[in-house]
Formats: structure tokens, sequence, C-alpha cells
């Protein structure tokens, strides 16, 4: 095993240092998905630069215009506040299922971005929150859209050198909430094998006004379902239209068969995934109003 | 590589201040139970899938096998060796002994470092918050009934409710 | 009748109680050692090379490179061991060639399987010996290889042994195949049988290979004395068993081998055998310094026995009564590289449940380029068992009966001959479907979608050899040494057992278990054979303590010794007898008092005769089987094709439940051991023969949020041949599981699915189709 | 005499015979006797097996004494796991 140096810089600009310094630099969050490539000789980086003593990367704030996420805060932390729960049900709900109550303990919502699994849980839930990713670099700071982060499994938009900071994620409209549901074989601790988020917005008479809808493990990336939103908008979220919405998001799938479900199952559960999101995100925007 | 520059950790462990050698890439499981010879922490998977290295870091549930151990600088660790206090055991330890739920021990462990965060957090869980909350404490003896039923009693032992 | 067969005791203090097992303390705090635990200075790290190729010939190995990195100090290969030849593992129960367990420890010639070990190095530290393990060159010339049974006994398949012949045939084949075995077992005419049956239900079933998925992966330490003496501390589910396997495997002298066993972290018949132990042992020859060889989880999985896949063809034949007129079974069971299946037990034990006069079972033994497999808790038993039972609860389902009732009809009890020929004593199956008929969970309602599965399971338990040495301490406490690991409990039953013979409390009896030098000759813990035989030598070396205590006091009395009696821990001198005596007598026995307790004749011991100590050992022949009966309820999301089960309740005869809380964590265990092996685990090889889930992630044994509660009921029937009417209890418990699981689950979905694990895709597209 | 059944396993060195009686009445005596009246019954065929005297199975019987009236049975070696 080639030798391996360790660096936690307290700065963004001291972290860029140590990025620039090494052609093969891992950052290191919470490091469960790290450790674990690293351990199976999937990645053997020379720097590990530990990025969970810069601030910025640990802030969580809550205001006007939004929630404000540091890329290495760790699951456990999201979940624990209950405003940020009130009002981003399944954005919480997906960042909870990512791992067991250990994982949550390290997991980093940015981690599980920037690992670019497709299968990735909090990838669509962030998509439907319209989350952009807040980007420093060599060449300065720029911000991405959540849904153009991730570019294919493993790969996504960061540029040598360059950190994601942090998410914003706006405040949901009146009326409006979201949910994400994810299939696994057992009741915990898998890999989703295919996953789903939906976002509403109803208005007054429980017609709906706008929709977004996300998918998860069943393409190269996490990927939005316009269709399935267009199906949902203008809708009274009867079961008619969630089965437009299911049937368009399977119709949007391009899933593989592997060692967790075959493409024909993910294709067709996705569909069912997005049904019952809708309906559960509908439920709550009721239970509030 | 066995010339390669060692790192130097103080940290805190058990309460107890604890300084350290280590290579920057061995996980904290590993230099617990092999440079510092605090065995009760287990090894069963080294990739964060059975829990049996469960430790608590600065308050935090974490398996030992995913932290590096260079990341333990001014931290705080908990670890299965600091439970037991006064020689005294903890109404965890007391209930799975009671409740026989352990047969080979190995999970042991890591189901009192989880459910001791468990009980801190939510001193009333239900049975169903317990087994999620243990869905990452890998046991393949038990079946998990005697190892939940003692965690509810501990429970309620805590919350002054039941007999310790 | 050739053995002398004491009246079975039943009145109980101490058996049947639930104290706090005595190496739980240890367990609950970290201080207890497993495998892994040992650190000894100076300890070099070994690590294993593993083939990278399913099967290829070893052209040469090159360990230049490894030996040029300082700090690596020794390498080894098969070229360290002694050719196997044709010997046979002498002192093993089951007959095993040599030459089908050294190549597991390094392979000769050939590997035959991904993962198999080559070569290994030790360093200083276990990083770079895993550097080193990267640089040792080993050549192979690659061959084809086969990974499915069917394809594997075609004629062109790709020959894994150019000397196995088959074996069971008549006459014996003349060319060599990957069929190792093939027999049938008959009784009665089957033809007849099933032409007097109203209904035939024919089904196969598959079960796929699984793993026992132990939490704890192997380990070992080795260190050797300078002068060819080794120690071995590992943990094992039998020390002597690593002993004389590494002496033969290595060619290391027995009587200079030491084996230490560490706590144990499970092992469901996993650790009956050798893999790093072995090789640590010759490392550390090599070295001069303490070998450790701790596998990774990945090795684990890729490296040691998994358990035998099978495809069962069932035919069951039954009259509108009910009463079963035929039952056909065969086997076709998957051994992996080398063989090794239980294709024994599993073709004689199929259908041990049923009463029937017409049966045939036909096992076949078939290689594949897979990791060689090992024994599971009741080793071959749930898989053809699966297949029988679903098949049962067809039939009555067929004959609008209810299952239990066609079960009982059929049941067998004492008196009756199975296929396998051995006469059945007194057994608890039709007590145990009784139970399960009154149980309020079978009369418990059902919702849409749901389903309730039963099944009912046989598993022979075995005897084999023990000892026990327990010691007197100076205030009377006891220390009860035995030489079987305990994995799930049994220090707890040695020490009841004992304090039930001496009549003390059982907190005053300390039980360990120690090394190979220092007790009897144990065979290993497994086959449900610990608390039976084991804890049979412990009821004999209290009774001879007993016997030496009453001599010892009528000596100190100066009385005969039929008149001293044993009762609650102390010696009484039988009023009456010789009362005279005992008060005119000489002086010091008219101060004596007429009753001397444990701790007294123990304080006394150096006066009456010296240190107190008895010594049991015994080839225990009252094994006696073991029942058991399920209840499952299954529910299945109809769109998704997930499992949830509600409900799960086992009921099993344990003869005598020695600590009745254990007896239940195996049956709980075992159940959901079963429930996993239904649902969701099994081994995944890619194309290349990779195993492709080897971890915790994607061999999905369940966790515990997929549960219910697991309700039990224990049943006693005693086991005639035993003095407490023990019966071993671990291994049937994971042999109903699957047959309930399934049937629940089929029912619950209006599907047949017969191809397990039932995961969501198998089902959901069952359910689309129907 | 004692009873010994064969299996239809081991039938094959029987020449299908199921059922025999024996005159001994010690396991060494049985296996002299039975390998005398069928040839292919070797000791080294019949070590393979344990047997089972009137329902106890003994998987090591060198020294097994039997009754006139048992019943034996010879059953494949079972360990477990």
């Amino acid at each position: 095993m080639p030798s391996v140096q360790y660096e936690a810089p307290t700065s963004l600009a001291q972290a860029a240092q140590s990025l620039h310094g090494s052609s093969d630099a891992k950052i290191l969050a919470g490091g469960t998905d790290l450790l674990v490539q690293m351990k199976l000789g999937i990645r053997q980086p020379a720097l590990i630069v530990d990025i969970k003593h810069i601030p910025e990367l640990m802030e969580l704030t809550l205001g006007d215009r939004g929630l404000h996420l540091g890329a290495a805060v760790p699951g456990a932390i999201v979940s624990a506040h209950a405003k940020v729960g009130n009002m981003y049900p399944g954005l919480v709900e997906a960042f909870a299922l990512i791992g067991s109550s250990q994982i949550q303990g390290r997991c980093s919502a940015g981690g599980n971005l920037c690992n670019a699994s497709p299968a990735a849980d909090s990838v669509p839930a962030l998509m439907v929150n319209r989350a952009s990713c807040n980007i420093v670099g060599p060449k300065g700071t720029r911000t991405v859209a959540v849904e153009h982060f991730n570019t294919g499994p493993g790969k996504n938009c960061l540029e040598n050198g360059e950190i994601l900071v942090s998410m914003d994620i706006p405040l949901p409209a009146p009326r409006s909430s979201d949910a994400y549901l994810r299939f696994i074989p057992r009741t915990e601790m898998d890999i989703a094998v295919a996953g789903a988020a939906v976002a509403l917005s109803l208005d007054a008479s429980g017609v709906c006004t706008a929709a977004i809808v996300a998918i998860g493990a069943v393409a190269p990336t996490a990927l939005l379902v316009p269709a399935a939103a267009v199906a949902l908008i203008g809708t009274t979220l009867d079961d008619a239209a969630l089965h437009k919405a299911a049937a368009a998001a399977s119709a949007a799938s391009s899933p593989i068969s592997d060692k967790r479900g075959t493409a024909e199952y993910r294709r067709k559960v996705v569909g069912v995934l997005v049904r019952r999101a809708a309906a559960i995100a509908k439920a709550r925007i009721e239970a509030k109003v | 590589m066995s010339t390669q520059k060692k790192t130097h950790v103080s940290t805190t462990i058990n309460g107890e201040p604890c300084e350290f050698l280590c290579e920057p890439q061995q996980i904290l499981s590993d230099v617990l139970r092999t440079n510092l010879n605090m065995t009760g922490t287990k090894e069963g998977c080294t990739t964060g899938d059975c829990g049996a290295c469960s430790v608590i870091l600065d308050g935090a549930l974490v398996c030992s096998c995913l932290v590096l151990a260079v990341e333990a600088e001014n931290r705080s660790i908990e670890t299965i060796e600091g439970i037991a206090e006064d020689g005294k055991l903890h109404p965890i330890q007391q209930k799975l002994l009671e409740h026989a739920a352990l047969q080979c021990g190995i999970c042991t462990p890591g189901v009192v470092i989880a459910s001791k965060v468990l009980l801190e957090k939510n001193p009333d869980p239900s049975e169903e918050q317990v087994r999620y909350w243990l869905a990452g404490n890998l046991c393949r003896c038990t079946g998990y009934d005697k190892i939940i039923r003692a965690v509810l009693d501990a429970g309620a032992v805590m919350r002054g409710e039941a007999r310790s | 009748m050739n053995q002398q067969v004491k009246p079975v005791k039943t009145d109980f203090k101490y058996v049947g109680t639930r104290p706090i097992r005595p190496d739980g303390p240890d367990k609950v705090t970290g201080r207890a050692k497993y495998g892994a635990d040992l650190n000894l200075p100076g300890m070099l790290f070994g690590h294993i090379v593993r083939s990278p190729h399913a099967h290829a010939r070893i052209k040469s190995i090159d360990f230049t490179e490894a030996l040029k990195l300082p700090g690596v100090l020794a390498t080894m290969c098969a070229d360290d061991l002694p050719d196997p030849g044709d010997r046979i593992l002498p002192g093993a129960e089951i007959e095993m060639k040599l030459k089908d367990i050294s190549p597991i420890i390094m392979a000769r010639d050939k590997v035959l399987f991904h993962a198999q070990a080559v070569a290994a190095v030790a360093a200083t530290s276990a990083s770079l010996a895993a550097e080193a393990a990267k640089l040792v060159r080993v050549e192979y010339e690659v061959l084809p290889h086969v990974l499915d049974v069917h394809a594997a006994m075609r004629d062109d398949a790709p020959l894994l042994h150019n000397d196995m012949f088959t074996q069971g045939m008549n006459p014996p084949p003349t060319t060599p195949s990957n069929l190792s075995v093939d027999f049938t077992m008959d009784m009665g005419d089957l033809a007849a049988g099933f032409a007097e049956a109203d209904v035939v239900v024919e089904r196969t079933y598959r079960v796929p290979m699984c793993h026992q998925g132990y939490i704890e992966p192997h380990a070992a330490v080795a260190r050797t004395d300078g002068n060819g003496r080794v120690e071995i501390w590992c943990c094992t589910q039998g020390h002597f068993m690593v002993r004389s396997m590494t002496a033969e495997i290595t060619g290391i002298e027995l009587g200079k081998i030491k084996v230490i066993a560490s706590e144990i972290g499970g092992g469901f018949g996993g650790k009956t055998t050798v893999y790093g132990e072995p090789v640590a042992a010759v490392l550390a020859l090599k070295s001069g310094r303490p070998v450790k060889i701790v596998m990774s989880r990945e090795e684990v999985f890729r490296a040691t026995g998994p358990v035998s896949s099978a495809e069962t063809r069932v035919r069951i034949g039954a009259k509108n009564d009910g009463t079963i007129t035929a039952i056909e079974t065969d086997i076709l069971m998957e051994s992996g590289a080398y063989s090794s299946s239980p294709i024994m037990p599993s073709t004689m034990f199929a259908a041990a449940c049923y009463r029937c006069a017409n049966m045939r079972s036909r096992g076949r033994e078939v290689l594949t380029n897979k990791a060689k497999v090992w024994a599971y808790r009741a080793p071959g038993a749930p898989q053809s068992i699966m297949a029988v039972e679903c098949a049962i609860n067809e039939v009555a389902e067929r004959l609008g009966m209810d299952p239990i009732d066609l079960r009982l009809k059929n049941a067998v009890e004492e008196g009756d001959v199975p296929l396998f020929g051995l006469p059945f004593l007194a057994i608890g199956l039709k007590k145990a479907l009784q139970e399960a008929k009154n149980h309020p969970h079978y009369r418990a309602p059902l919702q849409a979608n749901q389903g309730r599965g039963v099944a009912a399971a046989f598993w022979i338990n075995a005897g084999m050899q023990s000892s026990a040495t327990i010691n007197v301490a100076a205030d009377g406490s006891l220390h009860v040494l035995t030489g079987n690991p305990d994995i799930g409990g049994s220090r707890a039953s040695m020490a009841l057992l004992a304090a039930e013979v001496l009549g003390i409390p059982v907190e005053t009896v300390h039980p360990s278990v120690v090394d190979t030098d220092s007790v009897g000759y144990c065979d290993t813990t497994g086959g449900s054979r610990t608390t039976l035989a084991t804890g049979g030598a412990v009821i004999q070396a209290a009774e001879m303590l007993v016997a030496e205590l009453c001599k010892r006091a009528a000596a100190i009395w100066n009385v005969n010794f039929d008149d001293v009696e044993w009762s609650d821990g102390k010696a009484i001198a039988r009023i009456g007898a010789d009362l005279e005596n005992l008060m005119e007598g000489t002086a010091a026995a008219a101060s004596a008092p007429k009753v001397l307790t444990l701790a007294e004749l123990a304080a006394m011991a150096g006066a009456t005769g010296g240190p107190l100590c008895a010594v049991a050992t015994l080839h225990a022949h009252n094994a006696q089987p073991a029942f058991a009966v399920n209840i499952c309820d299954a529910a299945v999301d109809r769109e998704t094709g997930k499992v949830d089960i509600l409900r799960y309740t086992c009921i099993q005869d344990a003869g005598k439940a020695v600590h009745p809380a254990y007896v239940e964590g195996q049956m709980q265990g075992g159940a959901v051991q079963g429930i996993g092996w239904a649902l969701n685990e099994e081994y995944i090889y890619n194309e290349k023969g990779e195993l492709d889930n080897a971890g915790f992630l994607d061999y999905r044994i369940p966790v515990a949020s997929d549960l219910p509660m697991i309700d039990t009921v224990i049943v006693e029937v005693p086991n005639p041949l035993h003095p407490f009417g023990i019966r071993g209890v671990g291994e049937v418990p994971i042999c109903p599981p699957m047959p309930a699981v399934v049937t629940a689950v089929n029912q619950a979905a209006g599907v047949r699915v017969c191809d397990l694990p039932l995961t969501p895709p198998k089902l959901l597209a069952a359910i689309d189709a129907a | 005499m004692a009873k010994v059944i064969f299996s239809s396993q081991l039938q094959r060195y029987t020449d299908g015979v199921r059922e025999l009686e024996v005159a001994a009445s010690k396991y060494q005596d049985l296996v002299a006797e039975l390998s005398q009246r069928f040839p292919a019954m070797t000791t080294a065929v019949i070590d393979k097996y344990a047997i089972a005297i009137d329902g106890v199975i003994n998987q090591m019987p060198l020294l097994a004494r039997f009754d006139h009236d048992s019943e034996l049975v010879f059953i494949a070696r079972i360990a477990g796991g």
C-alpha cells in the first residue's frame, strides 16, 4: 500500500492548498463511502483531506431563504433538527434512510451527493427540493443545480481542487410538502433498488399547482421526471393521475439488472414508489392545513 | 510502507486522556484493538455493515471501522470498556444478562453502545424504534427477540419504572 | 439391549432455572477474548494470497519481490505441507479425505475456486503483509470452469478432479466425472404406494447456496517455543479438531501442538474445520515469531465453507383420508470444489417426520468451481425438508385438510421405523404438533394478502466423545473444566448440571473451557451434542464426586459407605444406620457431626485422602432425535413483492431444557436464520466464478427491524437414554423455517414460487404472471 | 439370534438380502460373520458405518455387545454443524 497522508485544514483556503498540492487527493467527510472503498481496494488516495474542521462545511441554518446545509453535516444532525424535519419531511426522511444509526452519525449530506452513486437516497429528495450546490475551487466559486451535479455512476462535476461547500434549499411554498420512498429487500441496511421523491403544491381546492418528481437507482444518475410532474399538475392527485405519473416515471427510467434487482423489476417498482410518495406528500399537505 | 511515518494523536478515551501513534490510514477500530489492546470493540466486517465496532465519538454513535484513527485528535471516544461505572454494570448490560440476550456475545459490545445512545436520546422507545435503531447491529445467534426485550426493559429501569 | 439405562430423572432443583450465564459479565463489558483479540509481543501478521481464477493450474509461485520488503519475515505455500496422498483423516466421525481438506489451506497444483488460498506471507504489520501478498507472483494456466450443477454433470463439462469416480453406483463408473455421489435408499414398494394414492403432489424446490453468517471472522494466533512445540489460539467449535487437523495438514507431531480455544463469535457449523490455523502454525515455525491471521469479512464469504445449494424433486401420494402412501425425494446437492456436502443426512432425513411404508430417496452430490461447502446447523436437512414440508402442505390443500391434522395423522411415534432404519424411541413430534394446533397463533385471523405456513422437522442429533474434570476448591466451590467451546451458553448448562447433582447453588459452580492439554479429549461443539454429551460427562464426574464425598464422610464418621447419603450439598448419615457405632465408637467418630456440607468436606480434603477431583470421559451413544414445528404468518406487498414476517412461533421438543432461556434462544436464532435463507440470503456468483456479494451489505442476513418477536413453546418428552432426559436442541430449529415461510408467502401472494430465496423481483414476477 | 437389517444402500453388498439372523453377540464377531457370509462386505465397507443397536446409535462400536433378540441397523455416520 502506498503511503497515505492525512490533513485536516481549518479553512477553505488551507483545504484548497492541500488539494492543489496533490494530484491524488480524496476529500474525507463522513468517510462512510471513502473508507469502505479504501478497505476494498477500490481507491488508494495519496492524500486524505478531512474537511470537517472547516466551519463553512459544518453549518446548518434554517432562515428566510431556506435551509443552508454544510456539505459535511452528518445525517444524525439533520434528523435531530425538528424545524428542518417539519419543513422538508421528505428530504429528512431521505437523509435518515442512509445506512444504519451508526452510519447516520457520520454520513454527510455532501458526501452522499459527491459519491455519485445512482442509488444515493438523498439526491432525488434534494432534486425535488430544488437544492443548489455551492462549490469553491481554484477558479473561485460557482453554484450548480443539484440535478446537474452528478454526471454518471461515481462521477460528479467537481473539477480538480474543487470542494462542495454547502447546499441551499429554498423554502417550500405554502401548501406544499414532499416525500421520499425507496425500495429495499430488507427494512434497513440495503442500498436502494429504486427510489422516488415527490414535492407537491396544492391550491385551496386540493388541485395540484406544482410538482417535481425525481427517481433514483434506475438510471446512471438520479433523474428528474418532468413528464411525471406534468401528469400530476392540474389534477386532484386522483388514482388516474397517480398511475399516469407512475407510468411516466417507469418510462423515464433506464435501469440495469444486477445483484440487487432486475431492470424489469426496478422499472415497475419505481412507478409504484412515485405513486405512493405523491400520495404521502399530498397527505402531508392536507394534514398541515 | 513499514518506514512510513506514524502520526501522533492525542485524544480522550472513556474520560481519560490517551495518546497513540498510528499509520494515517489506520482505522479507529484497529488502533483501539491492536495499538491500545482495547479489544472489547469488535470487528465483524470493517465496512460499516455489522455494527460490532460501535463506539461513541463526541456523543455520536459511529462504527469505529469507518473512522480514521487520526480523526480522533482532540475528540472524545467512549468504548465498551467504559460503560460499566465503578465496577457496576450499566442497566443495559445487566438486562442483556438477565434476558439471556446474548449467545456467542460478539455483537454484544456494539449492542450495548448503540442501545446506550438510543436510550439517552429517547428514554422510552417503542419496540419498533428499538428494532430500527439497532438494525445496524447484526446478530446471527439470537433472532433479536431477547435483545429487543432487554433494551426495552433497560429503558424502563433507566426511567425508574422497573427494578434494576 | 446392551446398554444399562437408569430411570430418567424428573425432579430438578437447578436444571430448568434461568441463572445468569457465568461468562456473561465478561461479554457485556468487552473483557471476553475472542479469536482476534490476542496480541503478543513481536507478533507478525499473516496474509493469504488467493486465486484470481475459478479454475487454473498453478505453474509457479515466486516470493522474491515480496521478500524484498523490509519486515516480511516468512512465506509459505503448499510445498511447505506434506502431500496428503490418500490419507483419511483419523478420528473424524465422517470419513474425510485429507486431499479434500489440505488444498483449502493451500492449493496444490490446481486452484478449483476463486479466492482459494495459494500462498501466505507474514510481516511486521497487517498493512505490510497485505502489501507483500500483492507482490507474490503466481503464474497460472487458466482452465475452463463450471458453476452450475446441471452443466457440471454433462459429459463435456470441465472436470474438477481427474480421480473422481461416482460413489454409490453399481457397477462403479470407469470414467471420472463431477458427480461424486449417487445413492438411493428404498423402503417398501413405491409404485404400489403411488397407485394407492388418491392425490399425488410433485414439485421441484430449489434452495440456494448460503453462508452461516457468523459475525466473528476466523482468527488464529500461533507461536512456537523454538523447540518444535506449537501453541495455537483460535476461535473454533473444536480445539481438539484444530489440533488433529493441523497435525495432519502440516505434519507437525500432534503431541507437540496445544490449542487454546478463545471465545467464539458464532459458528453454526462453519467453524468445525480449519483455515488459517495451520498456516499460522507453519509461518510461526518458519519465522520463530508469533503469527496472527485474521480473515477479512470478504475472505470469510469467498473462501470459507458456504452451505450447499440443493434442488429437490419431491413426490408425495396420499389417500383421501389423509393417509400418506408414498414419498419420493430426489436431491441434487452442490458441494463446491471438493466433496464435502451433507448429501447423506439430506437424503436420509428428508421425510423422517412421516410414517410411510413406501419411500425412496435418492441423493446426488455434484462438484462445481465454487468454494468448498461445509456444515451449517443440521447439515443437509433444511434443504430437503424444505421440499417435503412444502409438498405436505400442498397435499393438505388438495385434500382440503388442515395441515397440522394431516401431519398428526401421519407423524412418526415410538416404534416407527423411518427410511434410514433406526426405530424411534419416545419422541415429541406429535406433542409438538398438538401444541402448535392449540396455540393461539394458529387460530388468529388473517387479513387480505396474508398467509400462514406450518412445517415440521426432524434432526438426528449427535453424541460422540466428551470429557469433564471437576475440581473442588477448599471453600466447596466447583471448577468444572470441559473441552467444548461455548457457542451459545453451554457453560451455564454445565454449571446447572453439576449444581443439580451436587445439590449446591449454581453460583458456586465455575465452568471453564480449557485447552487441549488441560482436559480429556472432546469432540467438536456441533451436532447439538454439547449439553447432552459433555453435559453427560459433567453429570458423571459430579456423581463420581458425590460417591467420593460420601466415602470420605463415612471414613470421618467411621460408618459404612452405604449408610451415607448425599442430599442438597451435604453428606448425611442415614438415620438408624450404625447409629450406636456412631455414638459409642471412637472419640473422633463420636465427636463428628452427622451432617457434613460440601464446604466442610472440602476443607478437610487434605486430611481425608487429598484433593477432591473427578474426571469422567465417555462416548455418548444416547443422543436422540429432536423435532420442531414452526408457524409463520407473512404479508406480501402485491405491487413490490416485498415480504413482511408478521408473526412467528416455534415449538420444539427439548427432552429436558437445562437452561430454558438458552433453549429459546436456539429456537429463535434458528428460526431467523431460516427466515433469512428463505427470503434474502443467497450466494450470487458472476460468470467468472467470483462471488458478487461478499459482504454483509449484499449478503442480506435479517436485521432487527425485519422481524417480529419470535414466540417459543418448549415441549419436554424426555430422552429415555439420558440420565436427565436431555436431547440436543441447537440444530433442528433451522429445519422448519424455510417451508413455513415459503408456504405462508406463497399463500399470501396467491402464487407457488419454488425457487428460493423468495426475493421481491421473483415474487413480483410470479404475482404479475398469475 | 440377533437380527441385522441392511439398508438399500448396503444391500448391494449382500446380494439383495435385507434381513439376516446372526449368531454373534459382539460387534467384532458380527463383522467377521458378515464378511464371511458376504465377501463384498469387507471390513473397510462396514467401518464406514455406525451401528444402531435397538435404536441406539454407536458411532465407534468396536467393543459393542448385543443380545440374542437385538435388532441391528447399519447407519451412515452423521456429525452435525
